[in-house]
């Protein structure tokens, strides 16, 4: 145990030279302190001295540095480590494995840490679950988390919530991460300095009490707030203080959706889509299936309605008209990418075409597909939907209203509810508003929930300025600033107060999703650290403060849902994770709305440039930066790690002579130099790295919002580039500027890029087809990559291994699949999967047990690289792959194993036993699918405590020098069949569920056990769309894919 | 060129050529090669290459060490290309290591003389250049300390190799064959350890080499063993050296990559490697046999014939390469066909058209008998071919792994600088290996050399 | 050795190996049968004047052979199909193809093993003191001279007599071997 | 020429030979051997726990049974190490004031664990299932030993991989009847090959396959 602190130690020493802290509080010419010296002030002291020290180090400003950076790094840069003695240390602990794996060596004493009083309940050893909602924008998410010994350490969907339906996306599976994040802030500070909870409370009852006398200057300012409890408390504050106001500001949600309803209902509407229902669907720049609210239950819904069983059976059809290719755009049938202004007047054109009025003049090649997209709509009155983008203007989803109208799709495709926003307005205006009324001197005291204005409010509002301290008239703008949040962020550095904010995992409260339904989010862990919620914070300056969560949350359930019993209420609503029968009911909007009556729309000039600005699908609008698993996860269509890049079409970037060029160190699978690029926007600049992307409307630049943040933490400060800086209020989401706007810069960045090659090759890799294709020849997908006939075996007439009782496999269907990620993360999640850094990705040795590979059909071939133009790229289908390990039964790799690490279980199971491996990478050479994945280094972080309690201790967790790859989740299969084996009873289909699987929104994969005909995953193979990849080479792989299915337009098709 | 060479024009003479100096009698060689190790003082020269070759010795311990802290991660290799210049480096020395072998058991067999003047050090060329070999299989691990897994024996977890595999195959053919090259190299030395004995005038000089030479005394009796059991070792050396570089070239052709899987592998190994290996012994002849004016017992017959071994190895090699080619394109395998534009117009194409520049357009001159007979050029030319040996390890090892079956996992592959570091570093320890031979043993077999004087004094009568 | 006295032998010294044979044919000639002659190299024909018979050397080398060869294909058999049965990659238990290269290699070291070891003790190697180094002339036995040796042991032996004969045989030197 | 060797060297050379031979295969064995020994496995060796608490007296004298502590044992992976309160469930009512269980009550006031000493140990990459052993009629004392018989638990078998294999290749030696699990003095009756493979077949225990695939341990 000493030994461990000892340890520890050496890891804040050598943290320094890690960690490039943004030069904060440090002063530079001091020798910084570390916790030895900090014991060592202290040691000496006793009673009061031994306080008043403590004081000393409080107003320490390296002892707060020293707090900041209390634990190490959550990516291991083993690379630029100096030689240090973590490294010796490392040796060491190398010699020790080795004593422990080999038995050579002796291991030190371990020590048995029972209960003093066990929880209820509790069965050591056995994971419990607890149903809660994660609440993100106007969303919020049901989740089951998996809980070991108290330790949140796995995030699962909650079959029971509306939004889930028991998938997950990214960011929930992710968000366990954050939990454990050892940047978070972990106290309460003024200035930085540590500060008590006491202390504030009394500051805020202070403020309160001036409040009350002033009468004014009250502001706060939140999100996008979902939680009824939560909107009650700001309520019962703006009713204490009069004068008080409540700001919002969600900077990676447009207000567009908002303001659409009200332009087309005059009122404030929710919009809840039914794809399921729909056989037509337009979406107008909507990713509904990649993000937004209820995005998961979309894709579900959607996915449904792709499922074939038969060359019978039929599909739904998704139409995609948008500037920048999305997984929804990537899942279309017909994908038409037109500038963001052009979308609508696209959606203008077709609201003309189905006789709503109006008129638009859209480009000539996109007059032919209109005409389809508008007559399959109208066959499909009542059975169609269009979709409106959340980054597209109010007049487009006005009309996407008043089409859905038209076509009689409200009530069956889409129906509309009272706002899930508790308090619903325009975001961009209430953040001007508040802007002003700083400028004007009318705030006294800005109480920030969450959120990081200061990073992500449109440039031109200077945000900044708003809070900090104004040397010229020598005065604070604002007297008193409070921020509440998860990190000491941007904004925190320059609020007197900081309140270290509990992650929902820690917290009692509510959020409803989507479509209304209200969910409990209950507590899983105590806070690990002096943190509290956004609640307690605004209680403390209520007139009841210090009231717990946990009460504020019940008094408003008992409220809102009186009942005769309400213990047995609550406790189902806690067990179910939502409060039963609390979603919306549809209202009936009645259009007050005429399309002809639209000003005439803005356009860009033809030869300008469109910047738009997206949140990123890895760390969304920057909360997420300084989350390793997201960040190193691959971007679904750019496949990027680790950086943001300005996505610039390919032909458009030919003109700019903007290229890439792939680098000799990791190359395809690693690091792609490419050309950096100033752009000048509304007297601002940033400088980013440009990137092609096939598929991207010409003249279009994206700008993902969320990176280079300047204090996010060890993962997240100074990665990739700020698009907020180039932001403004005017153009929050398209912004119009000649090409000259972008100036090349000569220098070349080099990017992570997971996977460069975006050609088949012509090769059987991903089986595709059109339904015509299909119907006319089931079989399409197996008729290249046969398996050669057996009497070829050099063995042939020996017995071959049964695999009679439980054989498990996998089936992918590739047409279900829209690469959305969560199963890459729910597997990291899942299996203690580390985390390299961007440098080892750039040389191509990330650790994900399961990849997505993209690829565009009939791109062109050869050694393509998208520095040089061709017109195949221009709007290439896309298709995504998900390439877990393949189970062979043939497995290339086992034989080649020297020592046997990697073997077949009587199940046909790929075993692959890291304590028996040697490393000599052969498996991975003679792997066809090039799934296994090798520690390089030692990747995984065996220091950072908090990273401990994140491990599935389920999972052996693998050190330097061992070869690791997907298991199809061993550990659910032996639990599952422990659990069978003690009963006697088989492990019946749907028992076992791997990670993947279990997080898939979109049920594209399907495990179970093949010799059970009644299993699903049975079924699946049985079918003719089933094919082996790269069958042809005798692997017999237990995954499994199903050819994937287009179902275009025959009149698009004929063209 | 020394002095003292009949000119070489008149073909009579080259018919002529002796693979032995005129005018030698037992005494005069067992003087001269003698003296190199007792009384010759050791030059300047020595002792500049010597430290030289040591320093880089040293540089590869330091990278082996950095190695062992940081893990195999220090070097290029990646998913997917798994081995890198270890493997190269490893195939490429083994090569080398074949021309020891086969000049001592197959030209023995064949009953070749002019062997016997090379036989001795280019088997210790053999020894030194497994050792170097060997270093590579075991550091190229990810947890090298957990590498004696790769051993049959009774652990405590009850289990044992797994002998499918062709890196099994390896550790039983490389140490089966380092073990038999040391024990042909030693029964070799025998009665020349006895002659240092008997010739060292130094106490402890007698005592070292006479506990080496284990009381060798000449006896006849002795004699009639010793020859059976040199020509049995010569026997087995000889199927042994052709088998262990077909089981190298296995690690390949088993595995199912495209530009490994392939059965010409076997034979094409086994003649690169005695390529390279006479490349390697050529490059160490020229300069020593200068450096001790051994001119009179490594002639030109030596060089030339070696210079035709190389130059009918290189054809078999070029055969090699053109029947690769040939069967991918016949085979009509997709990824196969491929990876043959690869080598010629991927990113790495470039060193395939210099693996065929060095191994095959260059050594064409060899035809010439003119050039036969420039040592310049016979030197430089071997250097050629031992770059181009190379190459064509990196060539099967890399460019295969970088363009496999799933275009999504192709990636490239450079080394850095540790990969350097220890590929330099083990050359340093061949030649460091090769200094301390000439200095403290025989670089040619006296006995044998005296043989030779016998028959040709035979010839003569 | 049995019987032990202060004389080992007598030697005679040649300049080439043809003076050795004929001086060992006479001397065998003479009667005497224990006698040994020393050479600098093997010389062609020596053996056979001595009388020597084929050695053993090569029975040993094909025992030591087979031993590897059987040895190391059965033990891994046992190895992959008895003691751990595992199912690599689908191939059957007895994968025997696979045996092969190690079972080859193992043959070749079990016999050049035999041959090198089997050859050094059948000499009686090591043997680092022998009577004959007493010879102050035997060191050119290892570079430029030949030598017959004829022992004590010899029913026929005299100091004397024999000295006279070897000399009779125009041995260069005659010297008398001590032993001790 | 002088000899240079004196005639004992003979004697010694040969000699020298074998027993280089010799020693480095003793060499061998002894690594081997260590790797077996008490020394690296621990076994048998008792270690000084916070509390001498004694499993002969509760097990043996008391006969209280191993549930009521390990309560985790039939259904969950770990048995379990009763948190204090067990003990306490006892002990404050008897010894209450015993000095040597002071550790336990100081314990339950502050509600700071006791650190036991760990003495069964498995590596992390080993993942064993109490419940399905105990499930499957493998009894306590199988891997235990006696524990009623053990003042200070120590380990009575070397819990080497090769140990483990021993009863996942033939589960008969050790599968006894359901109600004899939890019995400490329980010993293999003569007739128990064929008891065994009868109890195999009623407890539907896996193939031997099954049992010796590496994934059944190490995941």
């Amino acid at each position: 145990m000493d030994g461990m602190r000892e340890h520890e130690q050496h890891d804040h020493i050598d943290g320094q030279h890690d960690r490039n802290e943004p030069a904060g509080d440090a002063k530079p010419h001091e020798s910084p302190m570390d916790l030895a010296t900090v014991r060592a002030k202290l040691q000496s002291k006793t009673g009061k001295q031994y306080w008043r020290t403590l004081e000393e180090l409080a107003g320490d400003p390296q002892f707060a540095e020293l707090l900041h950076r209390e634990f190490p790094r959550q990516a291991p840069s083993e690379w630029d480590d100096s030689v240090d003695r973590r490294d010796f240390l490392k040796l060491m602990a190398a010699s020790l494995a080795f004593a422990g794996l080999s038995g050579c060596g002796r291991t030190p004493e371990q020590y048995v840490v029972p209960y003093v009083k066990q929880p209820e309940g509790m069965v050591l050893g056995k994971p419990q679950f607890y149903a809660t909602v994660m609440p993100f924008g106007a969303d919020a998410i049901g989740l089951l988390v998996e809980s070991h010994e108290g330790r949140p350490t796995k995030i699962e969907g909650n079959p029971d919530h509306p939004s889930s339906l028991g998938a997950t996306n990214v960011f929930a599976q992710a968000s366990v991460l954050n939990l454990y994040d050892p940047d978070r802030a972990q106290t309460v500070s003024k200035f930085g300095e540590i500060q008590t909870w006491s202390l504030f409370v009394d500051n805020a009852q202070a403020i309160a009490a001036e409040m009350k006398v002033a009468r004014a200057g009250f502001r706060i300012l939140t999100g996008i707030v979902t939680s009824p409890a939560l909107a009650a408390q700001i309520q019962s504050l703006l009713t204490l203080f009069p004068q008080a106001k409540w700001h919002q500001w969600e900077p990676a949600v447009g207000d567009g959706t908002r303001e659409g309803a009200k332009l087309a209902f005059g009122s404030y509407l929710n919009t809840v889509y039914r794809p399921e229902k729909a056989d037509v669907i337009l979406s107008l720049d909507s990713d509904f299936l990649g993000s937004g609210p209820g995005h998961i239950r979309y894709a579900r819904e959607f996915s449904r309605r792709r499922k074939l069983n038969g060359p019978n059976d039929t599909m739904n059809r998704l139409y995609v008209v948008e500037p920048t290719p999305s997984v929804t755009g990537a899942t279309a049938d017909h994908r038409l990418p037109l500038r963001a202004s052009e979308v609508e007047l696209f959606a203008r054109a077709l609201a003309a075409r189905l006789g709503l009025g109006g008129s638009a003049a859209i480009p000539p090649d996109a007059e032919k597909w209109l005409d389809a997209v508008a007559k399959d709509l109208q066959e499909h009155k009542g059975a169609s939907l269009v979709v409106a983008g959340e980054p597209q203007p109010a007049e487009v989803h006005a009309l996407a209203h008043a089409i859905n109208a038209t076509l009689g799709n409200v009530g069956t495709t889409l129906y509309y509810t009272e706002p899930v926003e508790a308090h619903p307005a325009n975001h961009l205006e209430s953040l001007r508003e508040l802007c002003t009324d700083i400028d004007a001197g009318r705030v006294e005291t800005l109480l920030i929930l969450g959120g990081n204005p200061v990073y992500n409010a449109p440039h031109d509002f200077d945000f900044a300025s708003k809070i900090k301290f104004d040397e010229k008239k020598n005065r604070k703008p604002v007297k008193n600033t409070i921020h509440v949040s998860s990190h000491f962020d941007e904004t925190s550095e320059l609020c007197d107060w900081h309140v270290a904010e509990s992650h929902y995992l820690e917290t009692w409260g509510d959020a409803r999703a989507f479509d209304g339904t209200l969910g409990v989010i209950q507590p899983l862990i105590a806070p690990l650290y002096h943190t509290h919620s956004a609640r307690e914070a605004l209680a403390a300056f209520g007139d009841k403060p210090g009231v717990s969560d946990y009460e504020v949350l019940r008094d408003r359930l008992k409220a809102a849902y009186p009942s005769a019993d309400f213990e047995k209420f609550w406790r189902k609503s806690l067990n179910d994770g939502v409060v039963a029968g609390s979603a919306f009911p549809p209202v009936n909007a009645a259009l007050k709305f005429n399309v002809s009556s639209l000003a005439a729309a803005k356009t860009t000039p033809a030869d300008d440039i469109e910047f738009l600005f997206r949140p990123d699908p890895c760390v969304y609008d920057g909360r997420f930066a300084n989350n390793g698993w997201l960040q190193e996860l691959p971007k679904p269509v750019t496949k990027l790690t680790w950086d943001n890049a300005a996505l610039i079409s390919p032909k458009t970037a030919e003109k700019l002579q903007l290229a890439h060029n792939v680098a000799w160190r990791g190359g395809e699978h690693g690091k792609i130099y490419s050309n950096v690029i100033d752009i000048a926007l509304s007297n601002s600049k940033v400088t980013a790295a440009a990137w092609r992307l096939p598929g991207q409307a010409d003249g279009v630049v994206v700008l993902p919002l969320g990176y280079g943040r300047k204090k996010a933490g060890y993962t997240g400060t100074n990665k990739g580039f700020n698009a907020y800086a180039v932001r403004t209020s005017d153009a929050l989401w398209t912004a119009a500027a000649p090409s000259s706007a972008i100036k090349k810069t000569g220098d070349d960045y080099p990017l992570a890029c997971t996977q460069y090659h975006f050609s088949m090759e012509g090769r059987q890799i991903l089986a595709t087809g059109t339904l015509e294709d299909y119907r006319k020849n089931p079989n399409f997908a197996n008729e290249h990559a046969e398996a050669p006939p057996k009497e070829l075996s050099l063995y042939k007439g020996e017995a071959e291994f049964p695999y009679d009782r439980d054989k498990w496999a996998m089936a992918i269907d590739l047409n279900k699949c829209n690469g959305c990620n969560a199963c890459v993360v729910a597997c990291q999640s899942e299996n203690n999967i580390p985390v390299v850094g961007k440098d080892q990705v750039m040389r191509g040795r990330e650790m994900h047990w399961i990849r997505i590979d993209r690829y565009y059909e009939k791109a062109k071939s050869a050694t393509n690289d998208p520095s040089s133009y061709d017109e195949s790229l221009f709007n290439p289908p896309t298709f995504f792959q998900p390439v877990p390990c393949q189970q062979c039964e043939n497995a290339p790799c086992e034989q080649v194993c020297p020592v046997g690490a990697t073997a077949h279980s009587a199940e046909g199971l790929n075993d692959m036993t890291y304590n028996r491996c040697i490393g000599t990478r052969y498996c991975s050479n003679n792997c066809p699918y090039k799934v296994r994945r090798f520690n390089f280094l030692r990747f995984q972080d065996w220091e950072t405590p908090q990273l401990k309690l994140l491990r599935n201790p389920e999972v052996t967790v693998r050190s330097r020098g061992v070869m690791e790859k997907c298991t199809y989740c061993v550990q659910r299969i032996n639990n599952a069949r422990i659990e069978s084996e003690k009963l006697n009873a088989p492990i019946r289909d749907g028992a076992i569920v791997t990670a993947c699987q279990q997080a898939c929104p979109t049920e594209a994969i399907i495990f179970g056990n093949a010799n059970d005909q009644e299993s699903r995953v049975a079924k699946l193979k049985a079918q003719q769309r089933n094919y082996s990849l790269l069958g042809e080479l005798n692997s017999r792989p237990r995954t499994t894919y199903l050819a994937a299915v287009r179902n275009p337009n025959p009149e698009l098709e004929s063209a | 060129m020394s002095a003292g060479q009949p000119p070489f024009d008149a073909p009579e003479i080259r018919r002529l050529t002796p693979v032995i100096g005129p005018g030698h009698t037992y005494g005069s060689v067992t003087d001269k090669i003698s003296a190199i190790v007792l009384t010759r003082p050791t030059s300047l020269g020595w002792f500049v290459g010597f430290s030289i070759a040591f320093s880089l010795m040293g540089l590869m311990t330091v990278a082996i060490g950095w190695l062992v802290i940081k893990g195999v991660g220090i070097w290029g290799i990646n998913i997917p290309i798994g081995w890198g210049f270890a493997i190269v480096n490893f195939v490429w020395w083994i090569g080398i290591g074949h021309a020891g072998t086969l000049i001592s058991a197959i030209l023995f067999l064949l009953n070749q003389k002019w062997r016997t003047s090379i036989n001795r050090f280019a088997e210790a060329m053999t020894l030194f250049a497994v050792a170097c070999a060997g270093i590579f299989p075991l550091i190229h691990t990810g947890r090298p300390w957990m590498a004696f897994y790769m051993f049959p024996y009774p652990s405590t977890m009850g289990l044992w190799p797994q002998f499918r595999s062709p890196l099994i195959w390896d550790v039983f053919a490389v140490s089966t064959y380092g073990t038999v090259s040391l024990m042909f190299w030693f029964v070799g030395l025998i009665p020349d350890l006895a002659t240092l004995r008997d010739r060292s005038v130094r106490k402890p000089l007698k005592i070292i080499y006479g506990m080496l030479s284990m009381g060798w005394r000449g006896s006849a009796r002795h004699w009639h063993r010793y020859q059976s059991a040199y020509l049995l070792l010569a026997g087995l050396a000889t199927p042994l050296v052709l088998s262990v570089h077909s089981v190298i070239s296995f690690d390949f052709s088993i595995a199912i990559v495209p530009g490994w899987h392939t059965t010409i592998f076997p034979p094409y190994f086994v003649a690169g490697a005695i390529y390279s290996g006479f490349a390697m012994v050529l490059t160490i002849a020229i300069p020593l046999r200068k450096a001790y004016g051994l001119e009179d017992f490594i002639t030109m017959r030596h060089l030339d014939n070696m210079a035709k071994v190389m130059l009918a190895t290189g054809l078999i090699v070029a055969y090699g390469y053109f029947f690769e080619f040939f069967l991918s394109l016949y085979s009509g395998n997709k990824f196969d066909v491929f990876l043959v534009q690869q080598r010629l117009h991927g990113p790495y194409a470039p060193f395939y058209y210099a693996l065929i520049l060095c191994n095959i357009l260059t050594p064409q001159l060899l035809w010439s008998f003119k050039m036969r007979h420039n040592v310049v050029i016979l030197f430089i030319m071997s250097i050629v071919v031992n770059i181009g040996m190379w190459l064509e390890r990196f060539v099967i090892v890399v460019i295969s792994l970088t363009r496999d079956f799933v275009p999504s996992a192709w990636g490239r592959y450079s080394p850095t600088f540790w990969d350097w570091a220890t590929f330099i570093g083990t050359i340093g320890m061949f030649v460091t290996l090769l200094f301390l031979f000439v200095r403290v043993l025989p670089a040619i077999s006296i006995a044998e050399m005296r043989e030779l004087v016998a028959e040709t004094s035979e010839d003569d009568k | 050795m049995l019987h032990r006295s202060h004389i080992y032998g007598v030697m005679g010294e040649f300049g080439t190996p043809e003076e050795l044979i004929h001086a060992v044919e006479k001397v065998r000639e003479a009667g005497y049968r224990r006698l040994d002659a020393y050479a600098p190299f093997p010389v062609e024909g020596l053996s056979q004047a001595l009388g020597l018979k084929r050695n053993l050397v090569p029975a040993i080398t094909l025992l030591g052979g087979l031993a590897g060869g059987l040895g190391g294909f059965s033990f891994q058999y046992w190895a992959a199909a008895i003691t751990y049965p595992m199912n690599i990659g689908g191939r059957p238990l007895n994968s025997w193809p696979a045996f092969i290269p190690v079972t080859f290699e193992l043959t070749i070291l079990g016999a050049s093993l035999a041959a090198v070891f089997g050859m050094l003790a059948l000499n009686g190697l090591p043997q680092p003191h022998h009577p004959v180094f007493n010879v102050h002339r035997f060191s050119h036995a290892s570079s430029d001279r030949f030598f017959v040796c004829i022992e004590s042991r010899d029913p026929k032996f005299d100091l004397a007599d024999t000295a006279r004969f070897l000399e009779s045989l125009h041995a260069h030197h005659v010297s008398e071997v001590s032993d001790d | 020429m002088a000899q240079i060797f004196h005639r004992s060297t003979n004697f010694i050379a040969r000699f020298s030979v074998f027993s280089a031979l010799f020693l480095v295969g003793v060499a061998l064995v002894a690594v081997l051997a260590v790797a077996r020994s008490p020394y690296m496995t621990r076994q048998n060796v008792t270690r000084e726990q916070p509390v001498q608490f004694s499993h002969k007296h509760h097990v043996g004298d008391d006969g209280i049974d191993c549930r009521y502590c390990h309560t985790g044992v039939e259904t969950s992976a770990v048995a379990g190490i009763p948190p204090t309160k067990t003990c306490m469930n006892c002990h404050s009512v008897l010894y209450n004031t015993a000095a040597y269980l002071e550790p336990i009550r100081e314990s339950y006031r502050s509600d700071k664990s006791i650190e036991w000493v760990k003495v069964h140990r498995l590596a992390d990459f080993v993942y064993f299932n109490h419940s399905i052993h105990v499930n499957k009629g493998v009894g306590c004392s199988s891997c235990h030993g006696q524990i009623n018989q053990m003042p200070l638990v120590f380990q009575a078998d070397t819990l080497l991989m090769k140990w483990c294999l021993d009863c996942h290749r033939n589960p008969e030696q050790v599968l006894r009847p359901k109600d004899q699990v939890f019995n400490m003095d329980w010993s293999a009756p003569d007739n128990q090959a064929e008891i065994g493979a009868k109890l195999r077949e009623e407890y539907k225990i896996r193939t031997t396959a099954d049992l010796t695939s590496c994934s059944t341990c190490h995941r």
